[in-house]
Parts: C-alpha cells; sequence; structure tokens
C-alpha cells in the first residue's frame, strides 16, 4: 500500500527550475522576503531545458526600435491570435528584465564600446535579440540559479517528481510529489502552486527538446479543469539536426547562412520569402530570416516535390555557412559548429549542415489571465507550460526567453501575493482524502498485471503525432491520430512496470510521463482537428482551409478535459484592442519593400514553382 | 547494424550491497551515442537500468558517466570510437545512488558556498552595466561551465578529500571575481583561503583534460592560489582585520 | 538547499597557511627548472665525465665562486628553494598515497627542509 | 527509506590506474632524485669549505658510478619537471597584452630559452674563468 513518507509545510511552491521557475521564485522572495518559497523540480535546476536556447531573447534596445514595432512584429507574427494588451505589457517590460539579468551578472554579448550587443532574429524587423554567444538560454539559466542561491528564503527539492495537484472547488492547496531519490511520497502544502514544467515538444518524434519537456503540468492542470488554450499550434523549428533533432539555431540565418535544396536552390524565394539576398547580407523577415512556421512548410512542400536530399537519417536539406568564414563562424556560433561536429560528423567551415524541421516550442498551454492565475484559486502557470495570450498562432524567436523572465516575476509576484494574504488551511481530512485520489492511478501502476510496456506506447504516440498532427494536418490524419490516442489510453492501462524498486525509479516516471503526454496530446488533435482553416502553425490541407478564416476563428481554442475520449473544445475572444487583424506579410511582400508589385500575398506556396 | 558490448555497473540499492557488471550487447552506427546505447539498453533488455539524461547535446550537464574509466558525457561520447566496446561506470568519488547515478548534493553545497552571484553595491539605475568585449573576455571561459561533475571525478584531490571545493566550484568563484561588474571578491575568499579551497589542489590538472566545455578549471584553481596568496599578504599588513585562527 | 542530503561545507573555514609553502615550492620549482639542469650537467656530471676541464676549474677559483657573496644567492637558489620545493611535494605526496597526512607529516616535512636549509647556510657561513 | 549510497573506496593504488595520474605521480617523483642532487651539493659546500684534500675527495666520490647514475636521474627528472612546469606556468599566470592573452607556446619558448642561457652562462662561468685571469 502506498502512502505518504513526509509533509511539508511552504507558502509559493514553483514546480519547474527552468528560466520561468527560477524567475518567479527569486520574484515570490523579493515581494515578501518573509514567505518561504520552495522549488521543486525532477531534475536540477541547471539541467532544466531553457538551457538548450541558444539564440536570445528579445527587447527593445536601439534608439531606431520602438515598442510599436516589437508590438507589430510579435502581433503579426502571431497571426493576430496574441492578446494585445498582454503583448503591450510584454513588450514595455521586456528590457527591464533583461537588464535585470544583466545585473544579476549574465555575460551578454558586447561591442566594442561596452554596450550590450544586439542581433538580428527571424520575424522581428530590428535586430533587437540579446545574446550570451550562441548559449543564451544557458547563460541565463546558470545566472538566474545563481542568483537564486542568494536568497535563502527559497529551499530546493532537487530531483522531486509532480505527482498531481491537491485541488478541491476550484482551490488548489498543494502537492503530491515523489522524492526520486528514495521514491518517498510527499504531501506539500502551500498557499499558491506556480507551475512552470515547461513545454511538451517531446511528444513529436523528431523534436529538440530534451528529456524532460513532457508535459506534465499541462496534464496535471487540465486534468482537474483547467482549459489548455491553443494547444494546436504547435512550433517546427526549420533547422534541426536529421535523426537527434539537435537544434541549429536561427542565429545562423540570423549571421547570414543560407538555404539549399538538392539543386543549391535557394528555395525560399519561391515561397513569397524573396527576393533573394545576396548571401552573407540577410534582411530582416525576408528570405532565411522569415517566420519559422513559413520555413518549415517550404521544406515539407520541397520534400513532396522531391527536391529535398536524402541522407541516411532521412530527407534533409543544406544550411550552408561556408561563406562567413571559420573566424567569424567560432567566434559567432562556436556551439554550433560544436554540435554539428559531434552529431553529424560535419564542419560547417567546410560543409553544409543537414537539416530538417523539428518541432521546437508548444505556443499553448494551460489558460491564464494576464497575471498568470489559472482558473483554479492558488494556482497559477508560466513559461512554456502556460497560455498567457502572448505567442498565439505562431511565437517569434527569441520572444519566450524574455517571456519566462517578464512572466516569471509577475507569476512570482501574484503569487506571493495571494500566499500573504490570510487564509484558511485546508482541513487534514481533506487533504488526506485527496492524497488517497491522487493516489490511485499510482497505485494502479504499481499493481497492473498487464503486459504493456511503455517504450512502444511511447514511439507509437510520437509517430502517430508527427503523421497526423504534423506540419500539415487534414481531418483525416488527426482523427486517425485521435483514434489512436485512445487506443493507446487504453492499452496504458495495461501497462506494466520492468522496474519494482523505489529508488531512481526512472521507469515509473517515465511511464508517468506517458500519461501526462497522452492527454496534451489529445487536447492537441482535437483542437486541431476543431479549428478549421490555416493560421501559423496550423495548417490544414483540405481545400477551403488553406486559408486564415477571421470570420470564424480568430479565436482562442480553449480545450477541456473529459473522460471520454477526446477534448471538448470551447472558443475564446482574441483581445484585438490595438491592433485590427492585417495580413502576415514578409519578404518583398511587405508594404515597405517595392518588389511586391502585382504578387498576391497568401500564406500558400505556388502549387508551381520557379 | 554491427554490435558491441557494453559492460555496465550495475547497483541496486535495494538489492545489492556492492556494484557488480552486467553485459549487454547493442546495436549502434555511426552517430550512436552512450546515452542511446543506454536507451536502447532500457527499452529492449532491462527497464531497471538507470541514469541520467536530458538535452542530448552536452549542455544540461546531465549524463557524466564512466566510459572505460574516463569521465564523458554520455550524449557526446559515441560508440564509432569504441569498436572493441566498453565499460560503463558512474562517475568516480561520488556516492553511487543506482546503477549510473550518482548523490550531487555534494557538489551543489560546494557551487553554494563560493558565492556564485553578482555582489555589487549599486547598479546602474535601468540600464546595463558597461563591459567592454576585453572584460567580458577575462572570465567568459569560466562562465561556460555546465556543473556536469566530469572534473570532480578526474580529481583525485576530491576524491581524497571530498570537503574539497573542487574544479568547477573553485572555476565559478573565479568567474566572479573575475568579472568587471562585481565587488564580492574579499567575500568569496573566505571559501578559497582554506584547505579545501584553492590549497587542497595539487595541480592534477586532469580535470581540465575532461572537461568537455573547455572551462580549463585547473587554471581557475591555480590562479587563484595566486589570489590567495595575495589576499593572505593584504591581510597580514591590515592587522585586527581577521581576528580567526 | 537539498533536503536530507549532504549538508554544506563550514560557512567561515580557517585560512590556510599554503600560501608560505606553496609560495615557497613554486620560487623552488622555478629553480629547480631553470638552473638545476644547468648545475646537474655541469657540475655534478660535467667535472667527473670531464665535460668542464679540470685546470680551468682549479679548487681556489671555485671556492672563491661559491663563497662571494653573491654566492649565498646560489645556495639560495640551489638548495634551499629546491629544498622547500621537494618537501611540499614529499608532503602532498604522502598524503595522495595515503601513507600519512595531518600535522605530522607536515611537520616532519618542513621541518626538515628548515634544518637542512639552516646546515646549508651554516656550512657556508662557517667556511666563507 | 530505499536511499542506500555506496561510497566507492579510493584504494591507496588510485594512481596506477590511468595515465594521467601515473604522469602526476611521475611528476611529484621528480623530487627524488632531487634531493639526491640537493645532498650532492651540500657535500660539495661541506667539501670545498674543508679544503683542497677533501674537494679532492669529493671529486672522486662524484665520479662513481652509482653516484653518476643518480645525479643523471636527477637531471633527467630536473629537465622533466621543467617540461611541466613550464607548461603549466602559462595556466596559472596569463599575460596579457591588451585584450589578448600570450599564446602559451610563446611562453613556454621562452622559459627554455631561459633553461639554455642559464647553462651557457654557467658554462662561460665555469670554463671561461681562465681566459678572464
Ligand atoms: C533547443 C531550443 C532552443 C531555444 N532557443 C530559444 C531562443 O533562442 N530564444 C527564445 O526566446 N526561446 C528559445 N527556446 C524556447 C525556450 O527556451 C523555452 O520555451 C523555455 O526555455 C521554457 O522554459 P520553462 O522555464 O518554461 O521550462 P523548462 O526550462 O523546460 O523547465 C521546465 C522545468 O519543469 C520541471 N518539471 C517538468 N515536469 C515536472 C514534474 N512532473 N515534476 C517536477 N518538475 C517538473 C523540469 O524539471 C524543469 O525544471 C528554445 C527552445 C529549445 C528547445
Ligand atoms: S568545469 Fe568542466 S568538467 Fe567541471 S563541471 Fe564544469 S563543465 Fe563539467
Ligand atoms: S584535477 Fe584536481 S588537483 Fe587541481 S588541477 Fe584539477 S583540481
Ligand atoms: S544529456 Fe544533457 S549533457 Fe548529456
Amino acid at each position: 500500500m502506498l502512502s505518504l513518507a513526509k509533509t511539508i509545510t511552504t507558502d509559493v511552491l514553483v514546480v519547474g527550475g527552468g528560466g520561468a521557475g527560477l524567475r518567479s521564485a527569486i520574484a515570490a522572495c523579493e515581494t515578501n522576503p518573509k514567505l518561504k518559497v520552495t522549488l521543486l523540480s525532477k531534475v536540477y535546476p541547471m539541467r532544466s531545458h531553457t538551457v538548450a536556447a541558444e539564440g536570445g531573447a528579445a527587447a527593445v534596445t536601439q534608439a531606431h526600435d520602438s515598442l510599436q514595432a516589437h508590438f507589430d512584429d510579435t502581433v503579426s507574427g502571431s497571426d493576430w491570435l496574441a492578446d494585445q494588451s498582454v503583448v503591450d505589457y510584454f513588450v514595455k517590460h521586456a528590457f527591464d528584465e533583461l537588464v535585470q539579468l544583466e545585473h544579476w551578472g549574465c555575460p551578454w554579448s558586447r561591442q566594442p564600446s561596452g554596450d550590450v550587443q544586439v542581433r538580428r532574429f527571424g520575424g522581428m524587423k530590428t535586430e533587437r535579440t540579446w545574446f550570451a554567444a550562441d548559449k543564451t538560454g544557458f547563460h541565463i539559466l546558470h545566472t538566474l540559479f545563481q542568483t537564486s542561491l542568494k536568497y535563502s528564503g527559497i529551499q530546493r527539492l532537487d530531483e522531486y517528481f509532480l505527482l498531481d495537484l491537491l485541488v478541491h472547488e476550484q482551490r488548489c492547496y498543494g502537492v503530491l510529489a515523489i522524492d526520486i531519490a528514495s521514491g518517498d511520497l510527499v504531501q506539500i502544502q502551500a498557499a499558491s502552486v506556480i507551475l512552470a514544467t515547461g513545454g511538451a515538444g517531446r511528444l513529436y518524434q523528431f523534436n529538440t527538446n530534451g528529456g524532460i519537456v513532457t508535459g506534465d503540468g499541462m496534464a496535471l492542470a487540465y486534468r482537474h479543469g483547467v482549459a489548455l488554450r491553443d494547444m494546436e499550434f504547435v512550433q517546427y523549428h526549420p533547422t534541426g539536426l536529421p535523426g537527434s533533432g539537435i537544434l541549429i539555431t536561427e542565429a545562423c540565418r540570423g549571421e547570414g547562412g543560407i538555404l539549399l535544396n538538392k539543386d543549391g536552390y535557394r528555395y525560399l524565394q519561391d515561397y513569397g520569402l524573396g527576393p533573394e539576398t545576396p548571401p552573407g547580407q540577410p534582411q530582416n523577415k525576408t528570405m532565411e530570416l522569415g517566420p519559422r512556421d513559413k520555413l518549415s512548410q517550404a521544406f515539407w512542400h520541397e520534400q513532396q516535390q522531391g527536391r529535398t536530399i536524402q541522407h541516411p537519417q532521412g530527407e534533409v536539406v543544406h544550411l550552408d555557412l561556408r561563406h562567413l568564414g571559420q573566424r567569424y563562424l567560432l567566434e559567432r556560433l562556436p556551439f554550433i559548429c560544436e554540435l554539428a561536429k559531434a552529431y553529424v560528423n560535419v564542419d560547417p567551415v567546410k560543409s553544409p549542415i543537414p537539416i530538417r524541421p523539428a518541432v521546437h516550442y508548444t505556443m499553448g498551454g494551460i489558460l491564464t489571465d494576464a497575471n498568470c492565475a489559472t482558473s483554479i484559486r492558488g494556482l497559477y502557470a508560466v513559461g512554456e507550460c502556460a497560455s498567457v495570450g502572448l505567442h498565439g498562432a505562431n511565437r517569434l524567436g527569441s520572444n519566450s526567453l524574455t517571456e519566462l523572465l517578464v512572466f516569471g516575476k509577475v507569476a512570482g509576484r501574484e503569487a506571493a501575493r495571494l500566499a500573504s494574504e490570510p487564509s484558511q488551511p485546508a482541513a487534514d481530512s481533506l487533504l488526506s482524502t485527496l492524497t488517497t485520489q491522487a493516489l490511485a492511478p499510482l497505485q494502479q501502476l504499481h499493481n497492473s498485471q498487464g503486459s504493456e510496456r511503455w517504450q512502444p506506447l511511447r514511439q507509437q504516440l510520437a509517430a502517430s503525432m508527427e503523421q497526423g498532427c504534423g506540419i500539415y494536418r487534414s481531418e483525416a490524419g488527426l482523427k486517425e491520430t485521435l483514434t489512436c490516442l485512445a487506443q493507446l489510453k487504453q492499452r496504458y492501462q495495461q501497462l506494466r512496470l520492468g522496474d519494482s524498486g523505489k529508488a531512481f525509479n526512472t521507469d515509473l516516471l517515465h511511464a508517468l510521463e506517458l500519461g501526462f503526454g497522452l492527454d496534451v496530446a489529445e487536447a492537441m488533435c482535437q483542437a486541431a482537428l476543431e479549428r478549421k482553416e490555416s493560421r501559423g502553425a496550423h495548417q490544414r490541407q483540405e481545400p477551403g482551409l488553406t486559408n486564415r478564416n477571421d470570420q470564424d476563428f480568430l479565436r482562442h481554442s480553449l480545450a477541456f478535459y473529459q473522460t471520454r475520449p477526446g477534448a471538448r473544445i470551447e472558443w475564446q475572444a482574441v483581445d484585438t484592442s490595438l491592433s485590427p487583424p492585417a495580413e502576415r506579410l514578409y519578404g518583398g511582400q511587405r508594404p515597405r519593400g517595392q518588389s511586391s508589385a502585382g504578387q498576391q500575398p497568401t500564406d500558400n506556396p505556388p502549387k508551381e514553382s520557379r | 547494424m554491427p554490435t558491441t558490448e557494453i559492460r555496465l555497473q550495475r547497483y541496486r540499492p535495494e538489492q545489492d550491497n556492492a556494484p557488480h557488471w552486467q553485459d549487454f550487447r547493442v546495436e549502434y552506427d555511426d552517430s550512436t551515442s552512450v546515452l542511446d546505447a543506454l536507451e536502447q539498453i532500457k527499452a529492449e533488455q532491462d527497464s531497471s537500468v538507470s541514469y541520467r539524461w536530458s538535452c542530448r547535446m552536452a549542455i544540461c550537464g546531465s549524463c557524466g558517466v564512466m566510459v572505460d574509466g574516463v569521465p564523458k558525457l554520455g550524449c557526446k561520447t559515441f560508440l564509432r570510437d569504441y569498436p572493441k566496446g566498453l565499460t560503463l561506470a558512474p562517475l568516480s568519488h561520488f556516492p553511487i545512488e543506482k546503477d549510473l547515478i550518482v548523490d550531487m548534493s555534494r557538489f551543489l553545497a560546494h557551487l553554494s558556498a563560493i558565492k556564485p552571484y553578482l555582489i555589487a553595491e549599486a547598479a546602474p539605475k535601468g540600464k546595463p552595466y558597461r563591459q567592454t568585449p576585453a572584460q567580458l573576455a577575462r572570465y567568459k571561459q569560466f562562465s561556460n561551465c555546465i556543473n556536469c561533475g566530469l572534473c570532480y571525478s578526474a580529481c583525485p584531490q576530491f576524491g581524497l578529500k571530498p570537503d574539497f571545493l573542487g574544479p568547477a566550484a573553485i572555476a565559478l568563484a573565479h568567474r566572479y571575481n573575475l568579472d568587471s561588474r562585481d565587488q564580492g571578491k574579499s567575500e568569496r575568499m573566505a571559501q578559497l583561503n582554506s584547505d579545501n579551497g584553492v590549497w587542497g589542489c595539487t595541480f592534477v590538472g586532469y580535470c581540465s583534460t575532461v572537461c568537455p566545455k573547455g572551462v580549463d578549471p585547473a587554471a581557475a584553481v591555480n590562479q587563484g592560489k595566486i589570489a590567495s596568496t595575495l589576499d593572505g599578504v593584504i591581510q597580514w599588513f591590515k592587522p585586527g582585520k581577521e581576528t580567526s585562527k | 538547499m537539498r533536503i536530507n542530503k549532504q549538508p554544506p561545507p563550514q560557512t567561515t573555514p580557517r585560512r590556510s597557511d599554503e600560501p608560505i609553502w606553496w609560495s615557497l615550492f613554486s620560487a623552488g620549482g622555478v629553480c629547480v627548472a631553470m638552473l638545476v639542469p644547468a648545475i646537474a650537467l655541469l657540475v655534478l656530471l660535467g667535472i667527473p665525465l670531464g665535460l668542464v676541464s679540470a685546470e680551468q676549474l682549479s679548487y681556489q677559483r671555485l671556492h672563491a665562486l661559491v663563497f662571494h657573496p653573491l654566492g649565498l644567492g646560489v645556495v639560495l637558489a640551489v638548495i634551499v628553494l629546491p629544498l622547500f620545493h621537494a618537501m611540499h611535494r614529499i608532503h602532498h605526496g604522502l598524503h595522495d598515497l595515503q601513507l600519512a597526512h595531518g600535522r605530522l607529516a607536515k611537520w616532519l616535512c618542513y621541518g626538515s627542509a628548515v634544518l637542512l636549509s639552516s646546515l646549508a647556510l651554516s656550512l657556508w657561513l662557517t667556511s666563507g | 527509506m530505499s536511499r542506500k549510497p555506496y561510497q566507492p573506496p579510493m584504494p591507496a593504488s588510485w594512481w596506477l590506474k590511468h595515465p594521467a595520474y601515473r604522469f602526476y605521480m611521475l611528476r611529484e617523483a621528480t623530487v627524488l632524485p632531487l634531493l639526491f642532487f640537493i645532498g650532492s651539493l651540500l657535500y660539495g659546500l661541506y667539501a670545498l669549505g674543508q679544503g683542497e684534500a677533501s674537494w679532492l675527495q669529493y671529486q672522486a666520490w662524484l665520479q662513481q658510478p652509482w653516484v653518476l647514475a643518480l645525479n643523471g636521474l636527477a637531471l633527467l627528472a630536473s629537465l622533466f619537471h621543467a617540461w611541466t612546469f613550464f607548461v603549466l606556468f602559462p595556466q596559472v599566470m596569463p599575460l596579457r597584452l591588451g585584450s589578448r592573452t600570450l599564446p602559451a607556446w610563446l611562453m613556454v619558448s621562452a622559459q627554455w630559452a631561459g633553461v639554455l642561457l642559464v647553462i651557457l652562462a654557467l658554462w662561460w662561468l665555469l670554463g671561461g674563468l681562465d681566459a678572464h685571469q
């Protein structure tokens, strides 16, 4: 029989030690230094996947740039599905947060004058991306982690796995977790809980995400009745390595890298992203610096037309950096050179890097208001697991690292404020009832006499998502994937663990993660099925659905959990109070460009190219 | 696909009193990493095999293991380089929790002990500090540590004396001490000045050899010896400030 | 802090006296690297092997050279500092081999360096 | 409690296990022949102070094969030591010119040049003395 090994009481509990979690823990401490803040994470904080972000973090920095421009880029990038007052708040606070990080010691790259340097990034009109070589996320995460050590109010529970939330009548009282080292079950009571558990990219076969990015927090909030918003929007990054999916940062293109198909042709000009810019002289929002969704879609079309390159690990195109020269490459993109050499055995100085699109980011997540509060009192969400309304249908590169900081601070502040208010602690009897309920699925896993293993199930989940809910979607494909998910859920009930021990039972944890993933996947597919239009990262193939349809779908999707297969979808109005919807224009189609005469702006590539 | 032999050190705390070896045969190709091989073993042969991993791109620092007795990142070590097979064991010098998983808490305690954060009186209001590329270059290398702990497994002094702060923690202290924005050196020196600080090192230098990120912790530690010596001389001429003995 | 695991190290540790020994060790190390090869080659091997001609290097000349006031520097550089260099490494070597550590080993090592250095100095002073 | 961390022992023979450690021990062991070398010098100093007869006796002692061998070893050890020491120097004390660090190879070669210079100087001092008198 499973039973609690210990109980911990705290004021603010932060679940997740990534950028969002650390930032909110610090903010909570600063809001009220008397509070006990507990940071719980299934991996040591500096292992969180924020560590892998390469490119940079955006904020209006230069004199010729403006908040309005950052706002416009973000809103048009989101295909008008971002909540505009949230975007407004975001662009206004971005700079201060990056400065704060600088004051905490982040080693941002510098200009000769000693000022912070900014670089170009896809989808941004102006250079406004702060970077720390090509390890921006790494430096942000370590700076935050190290800074967090300064606060004696922060107590860490490293390598604790969040098992469930203790929720009763729309109020969150704490969580139940496993101390991974001992396998002990721990109940943590908290006045407020912040979920900062990251995205869900691992649901897909090819992804740039780390093994921990399994959507745990999303699934738990979802199961307790919080809506998952805009889950159909899954960002593919156009440049992942074949096989592993390891990310080759967008900064490569920002620095002047070019994409070539098997004929050595810069195919992006055929997809409304031209006119062709000279190699090494990138132009914002044009060609290789177009937004990610467009670039990934262009790959898909090239592949359909047989113009991609055969690689032992699948179809690829080439990312060519050779013209940048060894010195520049080693100075600006050292990590990329290292990755390419190790994982595909290619030296970018001498040869082009084979790349393919890979799932990168989940735009959707746990529905929160602008203060990061969910519909459950005492439960907050922030970072990639949340949907505060910033990214809409497509996230712009380098907006999400800044999001972690800007909204991490908000979440920490709000959670601390709530925890500082006098409140009625939950009755012991209630807590024990909730705990018993929460333990049931775990108990079942332990007792199961079934014969299924989690690995093949996970494999099928990833393949099916890639197949039915990938770059291009159709009703038939989505339905097939939903059916597959329902079957997988059935089989999940028959899961049997291969490790019966308690200490570091990673077999158990992966099984639990799979359970979370299945729920999140269902929300994604159901929302994708019901969004009968194409917008941002969500592209439908059926005739009539290949364009944006503001009439019916300028709305957020909200997925609600239900015990029977599939999710219940509702729709929510988008806040467009500041800028009315318009076309997303890139390359020569932009109003500022001169060469767009006569060209029809379209989200779809031409059938016949060249 | 060719196959190769992996000897894996097992330790299951609930069953074993000491580690033992178990052999596995795995398939591999040109891009199979040690981490991939472990995944294969866990998926197909024995799902109780435990190890840490996350990013699989050599940046999160989770996956340190001893490969043929040498500390390495599992995700950045490739089977193609070991055609005759290999042995995998948990990182040396740390207590073993289970299979390839070691207890890293001492390492983390050492990191926290050296106050690895910027200590400064007042930052410029609303704008960043100025820091030239040359000033950045002074400490940049030491800020690249991913806390993988390989250097602790390489350092025999840490093995002999677990209280030794160790290469990565000292490199991190050095990183902040060299940062033009920082004024907290004096607060960090107390730890560095002790027998368990920089003076625990005898310049074996192997820590820098195994470091997967080119941090060169040995340089940091030994530059720290000069700093500590100077600090001592200064203290000596400033009697009364340091009363403890 | 990680609950349930290792406690953090001592908060205010004692200042080590290693800087003294390490400075002597390093200075000695430089001398050993720079001077010892020359002396070993020319004096200890060179004289007996006849690399340096004995008539040019008469007793008087050598005596004058070594006991010249500047010779004290030479004694420091090739005997005293190398002694501290050597005993420092032996001290740490004993620890490495887990043969001995703690105060006794330290006293023995640096003590013998001090003793032998005094011997060298008194030889030089009394015979000059 | 299911945690039962196993602390692997650190045997006294740890340094035999890896070439890097053997190299380290060899470097540390260079002080053993060095001690003999220092002893020889002490004896020489004593002999020089005692008069010519004892100096000649000392020279004879130096010529004994085992003494020659040990001092030969000391020479090799000091060269090996010098090599390790010179390589470490740029790591411990990186010299900067403006924003650039002096390349390690330059510092290492400068130190070797120093050794050569000392040998030549001493040779001149011992051999060239005659001409000056
Ligand atoms: C390769 C890559 C490159 C990127 N580059 C950029 C870029 O250049 N610019 C940009 O703006 N964005 C970039 N992004 C996106 C951005 O890095 C992420 O969106 C962001 O780091 C997510 O941070 P987070 O704090 O929300 O989550 P994470 O950093 O993923 O942290 C999640 C935390 O939750 C914990 N957790 C999860 N589940 C549980 C559980 N069940 N129990 C306990 N703890 C749990 C984990 O341990 C972890 O600590 C990139 C993303 C990737 C994958
Ligand atoms: S210094 Fe190098 S080896 Fe040591 S923890 Fe840091 S990255 Fe790892
Ligand atoms: S291996 Fe250890 S002894 Fe010093 S140089 Fe590195 S810390
Ligand atoms: S898995 Fe992250 S460093 Fe290897």
